[in-house]
């Protein structure tokens, strides 16, 4: 069998973790090619159904990342992120959800080094995890259901 | 109610008025110090210059066999001693893996349960709340608290008083009686470190805070560490040549101090081991 | 339908390296709704615009993806180019296959996957995008500036000279800041007040200037060009058009004892003030904590005595709302007090003291007269040490920054003091000296050389006092870390220079961010270093960080510069990426259902309540809306909106859900 | 409950409220609400432990509102209810005369919602026991068995959306799930879709749910879709110190923050 390569998808500001990501590039540092990046303007733009969505949709894990505290273009908007966060995660947690497959971290636009680690070190923790079978197991429901109400 | 306590070898041994004046005070308010079971060596002054894991690893088995035999609270009145193990549950505290392999070493399980009081802590904790009204003789003396290093610093980890001009030891010093005086060495290098290796240097360092104390018309040196009490008494020859007169300035433990005022025999608090006689002036009788 | 053309860059092999560009492009053309795809060496070249051009022209596009490098690097290039051939420039999106692609993976399959799948993910979002049009808005044509020292003052003079209004609010009785306190400046040794003083007066005399000492902000609404700011105009107590500034009021007040915070409480003032005698305005105010009148009911000296009848013992603060269109954040600096310093004396040592107190010592208009002598007996110091870095440069002390002017000014103290004390002795503790400036270093050299002070490479551990003297312990680590023990007479703590107490509720109220320190943070360390986040507030002088008096001149006259640039367009564009609450027919107006919790979501208090009512003024319903001169755009509140009420352009539901759904639909590795 | 009852027929006859809004018994002996607008009828109403329906659900509707000014019984859930629309808008002080009950089935008369404030915050509302045993049940398992009680319970969903019908809280007109621009949540009733939904439903109740338990109780599939609420509405507890309906501050626990926030999770 060949090796489980996880689908990962980043959920980034633009103001920090894009920029950091950016850096990373700019650094020529390496990192594992697993990862989708989708630029937000702040995390505080990142819906939590938009997490469920991607693991319908067959994510096996999510990187959420945006500007440290106090650090926020918006000032603020990661600190409602945070809040959001701090209740999904626990809500996730109540629901039999797999949370920690679903990665927070704030990766400033300095922090090329650190974009670099958390991809590698997700992508070998989600490895380690395997796939998502249960949620994606549940999520053909949607196929099947799609067909049978053409 | 009991309490647990470490001892640690200086209380165990060369001091052991520290500990005689610890248990005389538990004594006079119902408390009982209950030693940890097998208790062995905190590892300072050597480990942890030497070998990081031992340095961890002695003071995490003192606590893991503290918290084994169910103590919440251990009082370790070696400041010495009380700064190993707060280091030690410091750094297991917050690194999961290095707590994993400690225990590992020591064979025993640590959680971090155990809550270490210093001796003024201890103090503050269980002795104060009674204290005006247990007082029979007010230590109506002034005094120079000296606190020395390992009490306040690192203060990022042990979060005990201010590090620079602490003050828990003339609080407590005031409500017994005493005045504490305003001085700028309570926490100036006594040169533990060189106790045995280089006297003349204790004799310099050690010299100066005597000195200090001296000028500022103190009675007494209040001290709370072993290491602080040998070096100012024990060392009294080496730092009366460096000074070049004698001083007869006595230097007496916190817990000595509490004693008197609530009129606890000179003995049990072993008064009579210092090298430097504890002739503290007669005040005039003010029984309460 | 859409018809969405690709471009794939290679720049130059920057991407072609490890990315298969040709099989990007082909692959793309593939797409649904792909009509044109072509990769090309160098896409921002001239060259590569006008193939974009052309494609656009040719192939009737509605939507562009550039695959190349960051979108945070050409967006505005690539952008503008599809304007330039007629497609709006937000029909335009980028893939970036270069930062996040070519450089990070080697030359394998994957990469080039990768880059094909975040070509799709932008193809669908851009067949989602939308034309938009920028926002305008008006420019309402006067500055507010806050705070009246050297920085504010420079600003004021400049918009002012400018040919705009400008409004100084000043918190003090007077406008002059820190350096009306200083004694002479470095590295010219030219007295302070005397190069100050002309400039506050031309502030005051000044037809476009209007000064408010005495004042606050405790308000502001509105968005860049359209400020409404809410100021307490606190109550002076005294009648400002009729009182002439005479001064009897003050000779005769009984309360004679206040510790004078100009003086830095090395002198005292009466109750009845000004704060010096060159202050600006010249009028008195009466210190209601500390007027006899105020805390008893009785003396009114000053109202008898006053020749103008200019008392006024019942004026109440008045608070006033002004329009502007640009803020300029003025507000300096303060420094560590004595007291921050156990090791020092903690303040106890009257004869332990700081920077700026000695600055009133050595001032010929200060409580000596300008000689040097001790707080605590007024005798003359013959030993004097000067600790510099005190709390700066310190992780423990939490400053862990340089505050750049102490180098500087301990070589003046002590140049001050030789000059002055000819038989005494200057000695100076110091870790580094930083004396990068014109004439800086030759300036600290002349005070070694030439003053003769006493420089010590060390730290100082401990003061105290013996005998009478202050015994200053330190390490002398030039000689390797030898101990060094100082009798003085005196001791100057060169404390470290800290945001001005308050500027963190300024910041709140303003709404711009600040560093952990609590100093304003500018938009960008290096090319926007007189910018603020929010656009419309510019910082000038020591808010932003520490700064000598030419640093916060500079930054002054480059605050003003931006804001005359403002002013200078009576309209102004905004890129339209803001979010918008939906509205629809009555009798529903919009799915909002106004339970408002986006309102606190709002950083920018963007989120207002729109009511809609009958004609006979019936509230039907009240929604919320969004001011696009206000919103920047986060999304927050987008997030939140549990009716989906609110979207936010650029980034909408749709654009952002496809990129989700597209991103797995297909083979991701 | 006499003096329920007196004062309902008080107020409608002195034309102080139009409609009462209370419970009566229903046919099959079941309580069911009462919308009381003739003071003789005020007899009929009643109050009692088995009154479960939150009628804080009506008082912001417009068919209700219609009517015109309002009095409604109400035990402590739907004082903390009223509480959490009124920092929400939805209703307004001077439109609504509340006749508090306490669960010894006592009259409470609140002369302002400051006085409902204070009440609430002195009177902590006690979880069923029942409820509290499944909430154990739920802790005690592991987290595949947690996913898999909900996966079971969810599969018995037939998307009636009751339990958003009976929730005074979901007072959107249009609710995420009726958005299909995307559609966020599949509105067909299979596992993902009920999985989604009742996630949503959750998390849109996080920091507003005032634990009256009504939307299990609409539940004709009997699934606890109030366990949801509940647990995370503890969570919260410990990790915010706050429970919805309990102030009158606008300060939703989503929509606020504070810098110090705690959590374990960021890296």
């Amino acid at each position: 069998m060949d090796q489980f390569e996880p689908k990962i998808v980043a959920f980034v500001c633009n103001w920090c973790t894009y920029a950091g990501a950016d850096l990373t590039g700019t650094s020529r540092l390496k990192y594992a090619h697993n990862v989708r990046i989708i630029r937000f303007p702040c995390t505080g733009r990142i819906d939590f159904l938009l997490l469920q969505q991607a693991f319908a949709k067959g994510a096996d894990g999510i990187i959420v990342s945006g500007c440290h505290p106090n650090d926020c273009h918006y000032t603020s908007g990661n600190f409602h992120a945070r809040r959001r966060w701090m209740v999904f995660r626990q809500m996730l947690e109540n629901m039999g959800v797999e949370a920690e497959r679903i990665v927070f971290s704030w990766v400033s636009a300095a922090e090329g080094a650190k974009w670099a680690d958390l991809v590698n070190e997700t992508v070998e923790s989600i490895k380690k995890l395997g796939p998502y079978h249960k949620y994606q197991d549940m999520a053909k429901s949607l196929e099947e259901w799609e067909v049978t109400h053409e | 109610m009991k309490i647990g306590f470490y001892p640690g070898c200086s209380v165990d041994g060369g001091s052991r008025e520290y500990k005689e004046s610890c248990r005389a005070l538990a004594k006079a308010y119902g408390i009982e110090l209950e030693s940890v079971p097998d208790w062995n060596c905190c590892g300072a002054s050597a480990a942890h210059n030497l070998n990081r894991e031992l340095a961890l690893a002695l003071p995490a088995r003192i606590l893991s066999l503290a918290e084994k035999a169910g103590m919440t609270h251990l009082l370790v009145p070696c400041a010495a001693c009380y700064n190993r193990l707060m280091l030690t549950q410091h750094e297991l505290m917050k690194d999961e893996t290095l707590r994993k392999n400690i225990s590992e070493v020591t064979g025993l399980e640590f959680k971090g349960t155990c809550s270490i009081l210093n001796v003024v802590q201890w103090i503050q904790k269980w002795i104060l709340p009674e204290l005006p009204e247990k007082i029979k003789k007010p230590f109506d003396y002034k005094v120079a608290c000296y606190y020395g290093c390992l009490l306040v610093r690192p203060h990022k980890v042990l979060k005990f008083d201010r590090p620079e001009d602490p003050q828990s030891l003339d609080e407590v010093m005031k409500l017994i009686g005493a005045t504490p005086v305003d001085w700028a060495f309570k926490t100036e290098c006594c040169g533990a470190g060189l106790s045995v290796s280089k006297t003349d240097v204790v004799a310099d360092l050690s010299g100066k805070i005597v000195r200090d104390a001296v000028y500022r018309q103190a009675d007494a040196l209040i001290v709370a560490c072993p290491m602080c009490h040998s070096n100012l008494d024990m060392r009294r020859r080496e730092i009366n040549g460096y000074l070049k007169q004698n001083v007869s300035l006595p230097v007496i433990y916190v817990t000595q101090a509490i004693g008197l005022a609530l009129g606890i025999d000179r003995k049990e608090l072993g008064l009579h081991r210092h090298f430097v006689p504890v002739n503290l002036p007669e005040k005039a009788e003010a029984t309460k | 339908m859409a018809r969405i053309g690709v471009f794939v860059c290679h720049c130059g092999e920057n991407i072609s390296a490890t990315v298969d560009c040709d099989r990007v492009a082909e692959n793309a053309s593939g797409l649904p709704g792909v009509v044109h795809s072509v990769d090309y060496k160098y896409m921002c070249s001239d060259p590569g615009q006008t193939l974009i051009k052309e494609a656009i022209k040719e192939h009737k596009l509605t939507g562009v993806v550039v695959a190349a490098c960051s979108p945070r690097m050409h967006e505005p290039t690539f952008r503008k180019a599809c304007a330039e051939a007629g497609l709006n420039p937000f029909l335009c999106e980028m893939a970036n296959v270069r930062e996040h692609c070519s450089w990070v993976h080697e030359k394998t399959e994957s990469t080039t996957q990768k880059a094909k799948d975040v070509v799709r993910l932008l193809v669908e979002k851009v067949k989602r995008n939308e034309a938009l049009q920028p926002i305008k808005v008006p420019v309402t044509k006067k500055a507010v500036v806050i705070g009246g020292g050297v920085a504010g003052i420079q600003a004021s003079l400049d918009i002012a000279n400018g040919g705009h209004q400008v409004l100084l609010v000043e918190r003090e009785p007077s406008i002059g800041g820190h350096m009306s306190q200083l004694s002479e400046t470095f590295p010219t040794l030219d007295c302070s007040q005397c190069i100050l003083t002309p400039r506050m007066v031309e502030v005051a005399q000044h037809p476009n200037i209007t000064l408010w000492s005495y004042s606050e902000v405790i308000g502001l609404d509105g968005f860049i060009g359209n400020f409404t700011v809410k100021i307490r105009k606190k109550a002076k107590s005294i009648d400002e058009h009729l009182c002439t500034g005479c001064g009897l009021c003050t000779q005769k007040c009984p309360v004679r004892k206040i510790p004078s915070e100009f003086e830095q409480g090395l002198g005292t003032r009466p109750a009845i003030y000004t704060p010096f005698p060159q202050a600006v305005p010249n009028k008195p105010v009466i210190d209601k904590l500390n007027c006899t009148y105020y805390l008893k009911g009785r003396c009114k000296l000053c109202e008898r005595v006053c020749p103008t009848q200019a008392i006024r013992f019942d004026q109440p603060d008045e608070i006033v709302e002004v329009q502007a269109g640009a803020i300029v954040l003025a507000t300096g600096y303060d420094i560590k007090r004595t007291d921050f310093f156990p090791e020092y004396g903690y303040g106890k040592y009257k004869d332990v003291i700081d920077g700026l107190q000695f600055e009133r010592l050595a001032s010929a208009s200060g409580p000596t007269g300008g000689m040097i002598r001790r707080p605590s007996d007024g005798q003359i110091p013959k030993n004097i040490v000067f600790v510099a870095c005190a709390g700066s440069r310190d992780p423990a002390k939490g400053i862990e920054y340089c505050s750049k002017i102490c180098c500087m000014y301990t070589a003046k103290h002590a140049m001050l003091y030789k000059h002055k004390v000819h038989d005494g002795t200057p000695y100076v503790f110091y870790m580094d000296i930083r004396a990068a400036g014109k004439d800086y270093d030759e300036f600290t050299r002349r005070a070694i050389e030439v003053d003769r002070t006493k420089y010590i490479r060390g730290r100082v551990s401990r003061i105290y006092e013996k005998e009478g003297k202050l015994v200053v312990v330190g390490a002398d680590t030039l000689l390797g870390g030898q101990k060094v023990e100082i009798e003085a007479d005196m001791v100057v703590l060169a404390t470290a220079s800290v945001a001005n107490p308050g500027s963190e509720e300024l910041a709140q109220i303003v709404h711009v961010s600040y560093d952990r320190y609590k100093f304003f943070a500018e938009a960008h360390p290096k090319l926007k270093p007189v910018e603020t986040n929010t656009a419309g507030i510019f910082l000038a002088g020591a808010c932003q960080a520490p700064k000598d008096i030419p640093e916060s001149v500079s930054a002054a006259s480059g605050a003003a510069a931006k804001v005359l640039g403002l002013f200078a367009n009576d309209e102004l564009t905004r890129e339209p990426l803001v979010a918008v609450v939906n509205r629809m027919a009555p009798p529903l107006f919009s799915t909002c259902i106004g339970c408002f919790l986006c309102q606190p979501v709002c950083p920018y208090n963007a989120i207002e309540r729109e009511e809609f009512k009958t004609r006979d003024g019936k509230l039907l319903k009240a929604v919320a809306r969004i001011n696009p001169g206000l919103c920047q755009g986060c999304g927050t509140c987008v997030a939140l909106c549990r009716s989906k009420s609110i979207d936010l352009y650029g980034y909408s539901n749709k654009q952002i859900y496809t990129e989700v759904s597209a991103l797995l639909d297909e083979a991701l590795v | 409950m006499n003096k329920l009852k007196e004062k309902a027929k008080e107020l409608l006859s002195s034309r102080a409220v139009q409609v009462v809004v209370g419970y009566e018994e229903g046919t099959g002996g079941k309580i069911r609400p009462a919308f009381v607008s003739r003071p003789e009828d005020a007899d009929k109403l009643l109050y009692n432990a088995d009154c479960h329906h939150n009628l804080a659900l009506y008082l912001y509707k417009h068919e209700t509102k219609r009517i015109g000014k309002m009095a409604v019984v109400a035990p402590p859930f739907v004082l903390r209810s009223i509480l959490i629309l009124t920092t929400e808008f939805q209703l307004e002080e001077d439109s609504l005369v509340v006749l508090g009950v306490t669960p010894e089935e006592e009259l409470i008369e609140f002369a302002n919602f400051k006085e409902i404030e204070t009440w609430v915050n002195q009177h902590p509302i006690g979880m069923k026991e029942k409820d509290r045993e499944m909430l154990n049940r739920l802790n005690a398992m592991s987290r595949d068995e947690r996913w898999q009680f909900w996966q079971n319970e969810f599969s018995k969903c037939i998307k009636c959306f009751a339990c958003r019908g009976t929730c005074p809280m979901c007072s959107c007109f249009r609710c995420t799930v009726d958005y299909n621009a995307p559609q966020w949540i599949s509105v067909g009733s299979h596992q993902l879709g009920n999985f989604d939904w009742h996630l949503m439903r959750a998390m849109h109740l996080a920091g507003r749910c005032s634990v009256c338990g009504q939307c299990g109780e609409a539940c004709p599939m009997d699934i606890p879709v109030h366990l949801l609420s509940f647990q995370i509405n503890e969570d919260i507890f410990k990790m915010f110190g706050s429970r919805a309906g309990l102030t009158l501050k606008k300060e939703s626990l989503l929509s606020t923050w504070k810098s110090n926030d705690v959590e374990n999770f960021i890296r």
